[in-house]
């Protein structure tokens, strides 16, 4: 029996320690009527050769395309040792770490990835993961009304430059409890969110403003502005980032004069595959002074009995498992292994490693941009400069246009015309790092002869 | 020590890539970060060091029994995690077009399908990522579905006292407020007393069953019936399905929504604290609300359902599609055990249970409900040996990490007072319950010889029991590197 | 620098404590003339991701035929638990565990490993692996001519059926000593070696007979009046065979009346991947007695100060570390974490598992042998029972054949022209337990295509 | 406890098919097998938990600073275990056609040409498995040569005293007989007695530059003229080869025939005791008896050259293509270093060495040949401790176990009384050595101060040492099952 260790003797010397009968008697508490004979419309179960060859050919059977598309999850390379150390049954198959003495291995991995994204988005705290960007956003704003003791709003400003899928996660989870997101407009020319989007909303109640760096369409905001903006309004600045641009980008924990309040994302672009769709990790980080209304799991420093260093969870009292309906949130299990890879990733490659992917992916896009801006009919949406995605207007349909590269291989952008249709025949383009001159030169001809 | 304390200025493990010197010359310095990340500095032999070494300070399935109550900490086949590694999975965008993802997706497919069939309910979204996310999916579609209705008074969620954090969490959540129901001697829940609380203002229960100790609630039925009456909606909290794997479905029992932990019943991993999966499965009147993307099919073959096909959803609860990855080792666990081996589950789930509580009481330990069966976990109480010997639930379990043993569940469900709460799952051997027993037996030998040698434990583990006081008094959350 | 922690800090003042001015300085014994300044034949540095992608590109430009191809390299299902563990940087990344102490992992592996091969050959002990069969062979020839007291012989019979590289491989190694092999015939209907082909050799001195089971073409031979010649003769008897077939036939241990005395083998189904040649691992069993004849590792139970059972490296006397020019072999590497592997595969499919991988490759073979001699034109060569792999008679050449299967997705089969043009056109075919019934068709139809 | 304690009767793990009832009938009785194999019956989760218990029980390169002298226990990139294990490599048949098998046939021969150029030879054939397996090849084919040339004479094989074990273990089995040439006491080959050795009955020299003395034979040329003169050939063990690395080649030092340790100097894994690869190197002169196959590359791609190809070849010495998947390790590995890290290699290696031994030396240790630079790696000979404090090396091994640190290699080479022969490899960072450096400094001072406490070393290891003289009086070389 798979995974099933008993012998029929076990069963037998088990079954008259208990003083049982059968295994059957065992459910006699279930009321007959709700008793299933069958699950009939299961399939037959299928040994281990028989499962991998099936799923060595789903595998096989969808088109592995050179990926030109972002749009919030990323490709990048994952150093080899990251998910060959990641997935040892020691941190795989552990949960959460409830006994921090049989658990010391998750704890300090945690305590050093709290270290490394406060040290990023250069904020004192962060917590040790949530699901993932769109959700954290939704946290990083429930918390943000707990927080914001200077306002009595449940209303929230964001840019329409930030990611749609994220805005959509947000509202899903946070209009239960009356939170509203307010739409700002953006500026057709830059791509941005101009301070000018804001003037109508001067001197309103906002528990926060959302700024994205860089926001959907990959252009870099103003973000100190941004930030003192919405400080002088007496809401919190919330940061959504992109982690590998924060080894280019100013971190949030500078913006402005005071800094961000609180800064959230998707930790995937550090370590998690783009396996369609997840598992990544939302990431929150804050001031100090919030750290008692954050989220999540958090793992602190201390010492034993004998005054040795240790890790533990701490500051459970925010939690449902102590707190239950007092607690910030309703989340348990999180993100711990992405977390793990994550942290692995990032010791990997360093500051100049995480410097270095993100000034490729910058140069990359950049020249992306020049080689098939060359091409009749495409240019560039917006003037300001990006990190390493960009918005491509075209002389034709996107979707025309993403089918024709698709045919010749290439997952080329990502197509705007339903979430902003205001921008016409456009599409979103990311060139990473692991795309070399050669790649680009491909993506730029192949264009040419679809358009 | 810390990968910080390892750290050298200028040392690198691996070089991702060389940008060209002029990279960011078009980027304001407004923009630019002025110092670099303070991130550690170190060779690949180091982290590989550091890390794998960290690793063995760790218990986990693969090297320790972890009996922990309500995880279900059953063994994680690692032929899941090869399947779902393959590279045409790992590689998928997932905004790639459909066109190109009909394999992944009649994985996703066919798991909802087995779903529905395991819990007996219509319809079946993968989405939420754990399982108080399905929770949340789930109680949110009680909202919807009463707002949908017009009936905007329904404010009111009950829960038995015996529930999980996450449930009353999640009622706050959805916008709710939360109304506990006691529970009988027996375990089971107070139906007078929930008679008494139901009303026009209730929207909804939230029930595990079997509950959180240990029981299997009989009076299902009726319950399912009290609060149906009242107009009110019945949530099942999936994390104990262990117990009754193609024994017995909620969607039979009366429940109207619920979520599934797959890191839990489907065996995928619990990764350290995730990521998990907990996908919501909802009867036909509450699947108009489940939120987006669903997995479709149609004549052509698999595609996303989303908020255009199912305008009642109560949207999308990830940017993308959940936790796939985890969706994926569910989907191969599920087509390994297939038809016969779902009930085989909860057999020896349950068959583990009732043998450790049945050899534990006969070394003299106290089930707390000890006139019940239990179902695929149990709990004994210490309160006596608390009394008589000073000796807690939390020594025991701190002792039982040196004999080789995760505790189990310490302090929770919180109605038994000292309470440990034992799960061993059908995936171990009876040899080891064996040595369970007696590594308790051990134990209380030692409480009552010589108390202090268990209060003092752990003694063989990386650290001895630590200073939790400190660590909330003086909130170290973060390395910082020394000002320079 | 990949791989290489020092920054400049650190090589200055490991210089300075050296008291040397460069780096350089320390390469001051190499004669000038003798240094070079540059390798310029090398290729230019590729970072990791770089290299990923040349890999990925070249393991994919190697179709993935449907493999019915065995010729002494099987394709089995190997459990996923397999290489996960053994691939554990503990296993991965020891060595030979010259400190006991340190090395228990490995050395209880090597315990049980010898106790299972022990187990399975029905021999008393087994060594911690060799290179390969091939090479085992050799060893296990050389070791047959040490221990045989009873002859002075360097002469040694080898039947025709025995796998031809394996004949070519033990020549190489062994011809250097003297060693000569002479060539049995085998009977052209039953495809095995007939005690007829051994009368002529009656009475002559042999130092040992090779008997392999099953043989080259499959082929059951008769082990116990095989072994029973040999020693009446006074030679040894030394069994190849193949470890997976020893779930379902008698193991040497037990053949004719005294047994085997050296039994060896590849034991590449056992765990290992095809993997292009290697690699697999060699294995020698054999008779208590004629332990200190054997070359290679061994390890053995004892216990420690304290009492407490422990491993360790024993005999080592026989091993060229410590007896240098008087060592039974030159062998101090082997193959250690194939047998890591081999163990945890044995491991995990158990005696019922691996009698049901037998079993079912047996049947396999013989449902696609019914399947394609309903072919017209194709027979099998041999009338004797054969265990998963079998001689077919082919209409056309055999090259022609595998050709147009080759072309249809389909790795057919040895071509034996080479090696066994008596055959005149034939082939040796293979179905493992990785094939279903779908496959077998398959196969059928395609050939009959072909044909 | 063995895996054999573990398993009962009629458990199993992976359930790898189902024959039919009849799958056997038509084998006859008297060649089936009587009892089931004694092989362990364990649940899937019985064996991942043993087995990943018992790795932990390793020191290894991934958990451990391992400087294991002539070894080069250097970090294993994870990435070439990763590459290698690429499906496509792995799923493919030795015997598969060349035409479907251009990539990795690609690899193989680019890294025949890298190995070329880097040891200054004409032509490499990768097959040998091991190093002992390289030199065989080359030692066979220095007979195949003077057999070739007629000359039956040659039968004679010089080796230094400080050579490794395996130099005369090889030359007996390539059917020579082995003359030992004594070291002077600077480490160098005596060349007077090289001179009177050497003859019409030499067939070669095998030598190790740097030597297994961690010095670099400074006559090389001399001695490659003097056995040259005589006729005979010259024979590089390449074991020590990570010293030299774009430094200098065996090429131009004048040798014929080598072999190269991939699982030294490439840094493909030790994997606990192997595999390994040894790819045999030679000149013009040799080349054209080097083992079969070689990969070979006509106008249309590459493909195997064999017997056919290669009339001199000493043949095949594996059935298949030695140990390919070892190869993959080096070629990714040597891709990555490319034409200036192979120089880095060597720079890094030797600065650690002479770093340490300076260290060592500063700490009191006395090195063998102080008045010699060390190469990648040096010796201490602990003589003196032994003498005066009754604390011999294998004392100070056992006890750098106890403070975490893998023993270097002890007893060897012989020549050296007392002796650790310490390589810490080039991947190894400053302060791993300087730990290391203040574990031996402890360790003197508890040999002054208490050397029964290091005599009895080592106390934090799963064992503590172990009755090596019973284990081979009582050979208990595999477990049995009892009688039944
Ligand atoms: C009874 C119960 N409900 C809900 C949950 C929440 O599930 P998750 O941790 O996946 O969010 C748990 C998990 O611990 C649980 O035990
Ligand atoms: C100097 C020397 N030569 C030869 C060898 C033999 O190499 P291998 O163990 O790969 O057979 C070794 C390995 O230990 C060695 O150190």
């Amino acid at each position: 029996m798979p995974f099933i260790p008993h012998t029929s003797d076990d069963v037998r010397a088990m079954l008259a320690a208990i003083g049982a009968p059968t295994i059957e008697a065992l459910f006699a508490e279930i009321p007959p009527a709700l008793r299933v004979a069958d699950l009939p419309a299961l399939p037959d179960a299928l040994n281990e050769r028989q499962i991998a060859r099936l799923m060595a050919e789903r595998a096989a059977a969808d088109p592995q395309w050179r990926c030109f598309l972002g749009a919030g999850v990323y490709e990048h390379h994952i150093p080899a040792a990251v998910w060959e150390i990641a997935g040892r049954g020691e941190f795989y198959s552990a949960y959460t770490p409830y006994q921090p003495e049989a658990s010391q291995g998750t704890l300090q991995v945690l305590y050093e990835y709290q270290s490394m994204m406060a040290g990023l988005t250069g904020m004192a705290v962060s917590n040790a993961s949530l699901y993932d960007g769109g959700s954290a956003l939704a946290e990083a704003l429930l918390m943000a009304v707990r927080a914001n003791r200077k306002s009595k709003s449940k209303r929230i400003l964001v840019s329409r430059t930030l990611h749609p899928y994220y805005r959509r996660a947000a509202h899903a989870i946070i209009h239960n409890q009356g939170l509203e997101l307010v739409e700002l407009a953006y500026d057709l020319t830059g791509g941005h969110t101009p301070e000018a989007a804001l003037a109508p909303y001067a001197g309103q109640d906002f528990a926060a403003l959302v700024i994205a760096q860089p926001n959907f369409f990959g252009v870099l905001e103003e973000v100190d502005a941004l930030t003192d903006w919405a400080h002088r309004q007496n809401a919190l600045a919330v940061a959504v980032v992109n982690p590998t641009a924060l080894a280019i980008l100013s971190p949030p924990g500078t913006w402005g004069v005071t800094g961000a309040d609180i800064v959230c994302g998707d930790g995937q672009p550090l370590g998690a595959p783009l396996s369609s769709g997840g598992p990544y990790f939302g990431f929150l980080c804050c001031r100090q002074e919030l750290v008692r209304q954050m989220p999540g799991r958090l793992v602190g420093r201390t010492v034993d009995l004998d005054g040795k260093p240790g890790f533990t969870l701490t500051l459970q009292a925010r939690e449902q498992h102590i707190r239950r309906s007092k607690a910030t949130s309703n989340i348990c299990t999180n993100q711990g292994l992405m977390v793990t890879a994550a942290t692995l990733y990032l010791a990997l490659i360093g500051p100049q490693g995480l410097e270095q992917v993100a000034a490729t992916c910058h140069a990359n896009t950049r020249s992306l941009v020049e080689q098939i801006t060359q091409i009749p009919g495409v240019s560039r949406a917006f003037d300001r400069p990006v990190f390493h995605e960009t918005v491509l207007k075209l002389p034709r349909p996107a979707q025309a246009v993403l089918e024709g590269l698709l045919e010749r291989g290439i997952l080329g952008g990502f197509d705007l015309s339903s979430d902003y249709p205001e921008l016409g025949q456009a599409m979103l383009v990311c060139a990473t790092e692991t795309k070399d001159e050669m790649d680009l030169c491909h993506y730029a001809k192949t264009l040419a002869t679809v358009i | 020590m810390l990968i910080f304390d390892r750290s050298r200025p200028g040392r690198q493990a691996v070089i991702p890539a060389i940008a060209p010197e002029f990279a960011l010359s078009d980027i304001p310095e407004s923009l630019r970060r002025k110092k670099p990340a303070p991130l550690p500095e170190v060779s690949e032999l180091q982290a590989v060091r550091h890390y794998t070494r960290l690793s063995q300070q760790n218990f986990s399935i693969d090297t320790h029994f972890y009996p922990l109550g309500s995880c279900t900490m059953k063994y994680n086949p690692r032929v899941c995690h090869q399947l779902a590694s393959l590279p045409g999975f790992l590689a998928r965008h997932p905004l790639a077009p459909v066109r190109g993802s009909q394999g992944f997706l009649a994985c996703l497919y066919e798991l909802q399908a087995m779903l529905q069939e395991i819990t007996g309910m219509a319809a079946v979204s993968l989405t939420p990522m754990a399982g108080a996310q399905g929770e949340f999916a789930g109680v949110a579609m009680i909202r919807a579905y009463h707002v949908a209705q017009g009936d905007l008074t329904r404010r009111e969620i009950l829960i038995p006292d015996a529930a999980h954090g996450t449930n009353p969490a999640t009622a706050i959540m959805c916008g709710f407020t939360v109304r506990e129901i006691p529970t009988d001697q027996n375990g089971d829940v107070d139906l007078a007393a929930l008679r008494q609380a139901v009303g026009p203002h209730t929207a909804g229960l939230m029930l595990t069953n079997p509950s959180t100790l240990g029981v299997f609630e009989r009076h299902i039925a009726e319950i399912a019936e009290i609060v149906h009456t009242a107009g009110g909606l019945l949530y099942y909290d999936g994390a104990n399905l262990n117990a009754i794997l193609g024994k017995t479905r909620p969607g039979d029992m009366g429940f109207d929504v619920m979520h599934l932990n797959l890191h839990k019943t489907f065996a995928t991993p619990h990764g350290g604290g995730g990521p998990g999966a907990g996908p919501v499965a909802a009867n036909a009147r509450l699947a108009p609300f489940l939120p987006v993307p669903i997995v479709g099919q149609t004549g052509g073959g698999y595609r996303w359902l989303t908020e255009a096909d199912r305008p009642q959803s109560i949207g999308r609860l990830s940017a993308f599609m959940g936790n796939a990855g985890v969706l994926l080792r569910a989907y191969v666990y599920a087509r390994m055990l297939g038809r016969t081996g779902m009930g085989r589950v909860a057999d020896y789930a349950t068959l583990n249970a009732n043998y450790l509580q049945a050899e534990l009481a006969n070394a003299g330990f106290d089930p707390a409900f000890p006139q019940r069966l239990a179902s695929h976990e149990f709990i004994i109480t210490l309160k006596r040996q608390a009394k008589t010997l000073g000796v807690t639930a939390m020594d025991f379990a701190k002792r039982l990490l040196d004999l080789g043993f995760h505790a189990p569940t310490t302090y929770f469900p919180m109605l038994v007072p000292e309470c440990l709460l034992i799960e061993p799952t059908e995936t171990e051997c009876k040899e080891e319950l064996d040595a369970f027993v007696a590594a308790l037996r051990q134990i209380q030998q030692e409480a009552e010889t010589g108390p202090e040698q268990v209060k003092g434990a752990p003694y063989h583990r990386p650290v001895r029991r630590l200073d939790e006081v400190r660590a909330a008094r003086d909130m170290d959350l973060a390395w910082r590197p020394a000002a320079s």
